[in-house]
């Protein structure tokens, strides 16, 4: 009988103490932000969908050699890339008859991509095209507040990407 | 013309009166409660509440208000459409009808009464019977599962809050509340809490119980029965068992304040303002409760009625009577 | 972490005497002990693994030229050790005795099989659709093409594939070897 | 009400039909899930209810199924790394040891000290995330709103931590074949360190406002009680096993990584009841804290991806099960490789699974509240189940 009764006293104790804690918390600071005034500080580290690093001479053209390690091992084959040789001045001819003419008469044209688009709507950002790329012209982006109405907008072309973020660093 | 309105009595027209400035009373507190609900809630979670809609968004009650009667009307298939739509209109009728005798000020009340008392704890009865309707009518289980925990909860909490608000009544000899209220003086140790704190005690939980807040909330116990007995609710339907549980929450602190806190009494402020102090605190404090506690069982719930409530209640009740006696 | 790379540890055998080489050089398969045993001798090898303690982790199926191949995996609380038992089903009726009477907590594996590969067990109390939609048609899902099948040869070379007797001396040892947790000091 | 007859539920769906009502008239089926708030996720479950006391209780699984099995059978080694994350989100980095490390070591790629120390911390703080949810949620089903909120934001601050390193807050697919994707720099281990130590205080808080509280303690105690027998009859594991008296932890019978140069308790309590698995979860966090500054005191400088890690493994012919413990219990991976570049079969073994499968035995007799509360206390992730 006197263990339940002071059991029941503890017990009532304990909700006291509980709304003390509550009273507490009512009183601190907030801990949440309001987003569309404010936003989250720090966002390193995020990866957001990926994106083509521009070559350190030419902000306009992607360090992609179109090797195509990216879209093999993609689990999720969201990278869909054509590449092609770029067209020197004196190029179009030597092309056709380049396969039998060895590459020594002068420096072969590195294949580059002509399409490289990433459909995010299938990305399960793992990261593994960006470390698989030998020539490290892949990064995630840091675009957090990515938002769209249809699924079309996730597809990216990653090239006129390049393009828009080169000429904004331009102007 | 003013004949005929002279021909009314004077008691029918405030009662006329009255009973719409009750239902604007109610309205705005509901929407002030609901406001300070979530906004204490934000606060405990440390976070900021609603925001967006208004300034420190004071106007998202209002909001929600417009989005509700927005709603579709649902009615479940196979349900009883006459009972399930009436049942939200039992469920708020009576709540309003309980303001008629409370004595907000020395000069602010609707009908004095002998019986104000009885005639509260009468009303706010019948609220069980729109529960067990809605439920009984809804077709569907959880809510079947709901109103049965409804009734089970409110006839056993009856009775623990009959028995203590017998031992004030004993006190004050009178079931009318303004002499209740009358009776106690300015200052806080004049009030019937000092002279009766297991009394307030147990009324407080009763009180919880019968107006189905957390953590008594059973009825509508959202994680076990997904809404309990308004599952199938929508639109006003829904806004009408919200309303009519605020409201008896008010009505409930009311009498919290009338028979323990000195009602309408209190220094230098008029008495109204004092009234209403004291019943928002009795409010806040039942929301703090809800937003600190977990759930209790339905079958502890029980018990805590009939193995402890009810034996201090009439413990109470026995030495009131003895001391009056003496 | 030195285990090299993991060729077949055991030796060739019906059971494997696995001391030997795993002294010299441990290699990690997670198994302390596995046999393959007869289908009709499943429920005896599992009431003696049951007595001994083991409880049930999974059951594995897999889909092999022979047929099907069970792999009930046993561990234990107290004194570690895994416990491979190893069935082989035949192709054209993958039918074994349901182990759910000993261990309750088999009848989910087993009516993922079920699902997944189409193997039924008899004895089992409520042999429905698990994880698979009731209304599921077709094959069932992870059924290989008859080209990306492999044998057991294949898949476990190096040793014999025929099923030792839960009676037998050879699966009492088996039972205490595993205890032994050679195989994973350095997991 | 003569129109709807509440026992007979001839117009269900499958399972319904053949969960029929025994043959007593005064009882009820009801549906629990699979959208239901106490379910958490997409798990229903079947009771037959006697006023309300559950007769019979039958889960039914299968609504978040994505055959991830089948997709490791197809996909090659690499490209299944995000998968296994997937399944159970709320403790993804173990789900992703679990099939890195099974390669590992069919493959025998040696994988450097700082790695295994970097997956050690990871893992760890990974695991502090799941229990915290776990505790929120759980009091959400006992009816307290309030301590989600709280768990939530030490949960963030921990996600944020990780989220500088791993790149992701939820699914993260961190380890890598020999390795982790990226290293730890100097303001991951200060972040950590006093994080740890924020944590330290916020348990105190934590225990006053809930642990202790008298109502939680009558909802919790002496409810769902699993005995050990059960246990073992079931396969189950992880905080379900060790709420019912065995310390048992696949760290210590199994060491794997570096797990074994850590000083840690394994927690358990013989109370079997739910309560014992609420004091389980709530000091394994203290362990893994525990460990986590053991394993930021002690952490070797050296590579965190071995050099010679394959890009595109081909492990050789054999099969392997590896075991490692997850928030929920033992997760395990059996591996079938036939030489190819991609596995001839996978079986992931979730801890869920046979946690749940014992569940209709001990909500026999219960309350539906209680069967809320057993439900709860399980720890359940419906993905990691359905796989």
């Amino acid at each position: 009988m006197i263990k339940t009764l002071r059991e029941t006293i503890g017990g009532l104790w304990s909700l006291l103490v509980g709304m003390k804690i509550t009273a507490i918390n009512f009183k601190s600071p907030e801990i949440t932000v309001h987003y569309p005034r404010q936003v989250v500080p720090d966002l390193e580290g995020f990866r957001g969908h990926i994106e083509l690093v521009p070559k350190e001479d030419d902000p306009f053209k992607s360090k992609c050699t179109a090797c195509s390690n990216c879209v093999r091992i993609c689990p999720t084959s969201c990278i869909s890339m054509k590449a092609a040789k770029p067209k020197k001045k004196e190029a179009p001819a030597a092309e056709a008859e380049g396969s039998q003419e060895p590459a020594a008469k002068k420096p072969k044209a590195k294949p580059e991509p002509v399409l490289f688009e990433l459909n995010f709507n299938y990305c399960s950002l793992c990261g593994l095209c960006v470390q698989s790329c030998p020539t490290n012209a892949l990064r995630f982006s840091d675009d957090v507040y990515l938002a769209g109405f249809t699924r079309q907008e996730f597809v990216f072309d990653l090239l006129a990407r390049l393009q828009n973020q080169a000429q904004k660093k331009e102007q | 013309m003013i004949e005929a309105i002279e021909a009314i009595p004077a008691q029918f027209i405030v009662i006329f009166v009255g009973f719409l400035a009750i239902l604007a009373f109610v309205g705005l507190n509901a929407v002030l409660l609901v406001y300070l609900e979530r906004k204490i809630a934000g606060f405990i979670h440390r976070r900021p509440g609603p925001y967006e809609v208004g300034p420190h968004g004071i106007l998202q009650p209002i909001a929600d208000g417009l989005k509700l009667v927005g709603k579709q009307i649902f009615t479940p298939t196979g349900a009883d459409s006459y009972l399930f739509w009436l049942a939200p209109m039992i469920s708020i009728a009576p709540a309003l009808v309980c303001f008629i005798a409370i004595p907000f000020g020395p000069h602010l009340q609707i009908i004095n009464t002998n019986v104000g008392l009885i005639l509260i704890l009468a009303f706010t009865g019948i609220n069980v019977l729109a529960l067990c309707i809605a439920g009984w009518t809804s077709q569907n289980k959880y809510s079947l599962l709901g109103a049965a925990r409804d009734i089970s909860q409110s006839v056993a909490y009856e009775i623990p809050l009959l028995i203590t608000v017998l031992s004030v009544v004993f006190m004050t000899g009178t079931f009318n509340l303004f002499d209740i209220a009358a009776g106690q003086g300015a200052w806080p140790w004049q009030w019937y809490i000092v002279y009766q704190p297991l009394a307030f005690v147990l009324f407080f939980i009763c009180v919880l119980a019968e107006t189905n807040r957390a953590p008594f909330d059973l009825p509508e116990a959202e994680s076990e029965l997904t809404a309990g007995f308004h599952t199938e609710y929508s639109g006003m339907g829904f806004a009408m068992f919200f309303l009519a549980e605020y409201a008896y929450m008010v009505v409930a602190s009311c009498i919290v304040a009338i028979l323990f806190l000195g009602g309408f009494q209190g220094p230098i402020a008029p008495g109204v303002w004092w009234f209403l102090a004291k019943v928002y605190i009795v409010l806040l404090v039942m929301i703090w409760i809800r937003w600190t506690f977990p759930r209790v069982r339905f079958d502890q719930l029980l018990n805590i009625c009939w193995k402890w409530l009810i034996p201090l209640a009439v413990l109470n009740l026995l030495i009131t009577l003895a001391v009056i006696a003496l | 972490m030195d285990e090299k790379k993991a060729k077949p540890e055991k030796p060739a055998g019906v059971v494997k005497a696995a001391k030997q080489e795993e002294s010299a050089e441990p290699i990690y398969t997670g198994y302390d002990s596995d046999c393959f045993i007869e289908r009709q001798d499943l429920l005896n090898a599992v009431q003696k693994l049951d007595q001994a303690g083991f409880f049930l982790e999974d059951v594995s199926c897999m889909h092999i030229t022979e047929g099907f191949h069970l792999v009930y995996h046993f561990d234990r609380f107290d004194q570690p050790g895994r416990m491979g038992l190893r069935v082989v089903l035949d192709r054209e009726n993958p039918e074994v005795d349901s182990i759910s009477e000993i261990y309750p907590g088999a009848s989910w594996h087993e009516r993922e099989c079920f699902d997944f590969f189409g193997v039924r067990f008899t004895g089992h109390p409520n042999l429905i659709p698990l994880l698979l939609d009731p209304d599921f048609e077709g094959p069932p899902p992870l059924l290989k093409e008859e080209s990306a099948l492999k044998d057991l040869n294949h898949l476990y070379p190096d040793r014999g594939h025929t099923g030792i007797s839960p009676e037998s001396a050879d699966f009492t040892r088996e039972i205490n070897n595993c205890s032994n947790q050679k195989s994973r000091n350095k997991s | 009400m003569s129109s709807m007859d509440l026992r007979l539920d001839t117009s269900g769906d499958y399972y319904a039909r053949k969960f029929q009502p025994t043959k007593r008239e005064d009882t009820l089926i009801l549906n629990m899930g699979p959208q239901h708030p106490s379910t958490h996720g997409v798990l229903r479950i079947l009771l037959e209810i006697e006023g309300e006391y559950i007769l019979r209780a039958d889960p039914v699984l299968g609504y978040v199924h994505r055959m991830h099995e089948k997709m490791g059978e197809v996909m090659s080694y690499p490209q299944y790394y995000p998968n296994p994350p997937r399944t159970d989100y709320l403790h993804a980095l173990a789900w992703n040891w679990a099939h890195v490390a099974a390669v590992e070591r069919l493959m025998g790629i040696e994988v450097p000290e700082r790695a295994e120390y970097i997956r050690v911390i990871t893992c760890e703080l990974n695991r502090i995330t799941s229990h915290l949810l776990w505790w929120g949620a759980y009091l959400l089903d006992l009816g307290a709103f309030t301590p989600i909120m709280y768990s939530f934001d030490d949960r963030e601050r921990i996600q944020d931590i990780l989220q500088r390193i791993t790149g992701s807050r939820l699914t993260y697919c961190y380890y890598r074949f020999g390795g982790v994707s990226d290293d730890i720099d100097d303001r991951f281990v200060e972040d950590t360190r006093r994080h740890c130590a924020v944590m330290k205080e916020r348990f105190k808080m934590f225990k006053s406002l809930v642990t202790d509280n008298f109502i939680l303690r009558k909802r919790v105690e002496e409810i769902g009680e699993i005995p050990l027998e059960t246990c073992r009859k079931y396969g189950a594991t992880g905080p379900v096993l060790r709420g019912s008296g065995k310390a048992y932890d696949v760290r210590r019978a199994e060491p794997y990584s570096v797990y074994d140069r850590f000083d840690f308790n394994i927690p358990a309590y013989d109370t079997c009841d739910a309560m014992g698995r609420y004091l389980v979860r709530m000091d394994e966090m203290q362990e893994s804290i525990k460990i986590i500054e053991q394993a930021l005191d002690t952490l070797p400088e050296g590579d965190y991806i071995h050099p010679k890690a394959p890009k595109r493994p081909k492990p050789p012919v054999g099969d392997i099960y590896f075991a490692l413990e997850g928030a929920r219990g033992k997760i395990g991976i059996h591996l079938v490789s036939d030489g190819g570049k991609s596995p001839y079969r996978i079986k992931l073994r979730a801890p869920g699974y046979s946690n749940l499968s014992l569940f209709s035995e001990v909500a026999q007799g219960t309350l539906i509240s209680d069967a809320v509360s057993i439900l709860g206390s399980l720890d359940l992730v419906i993905p990691e189940i359905d796989r």
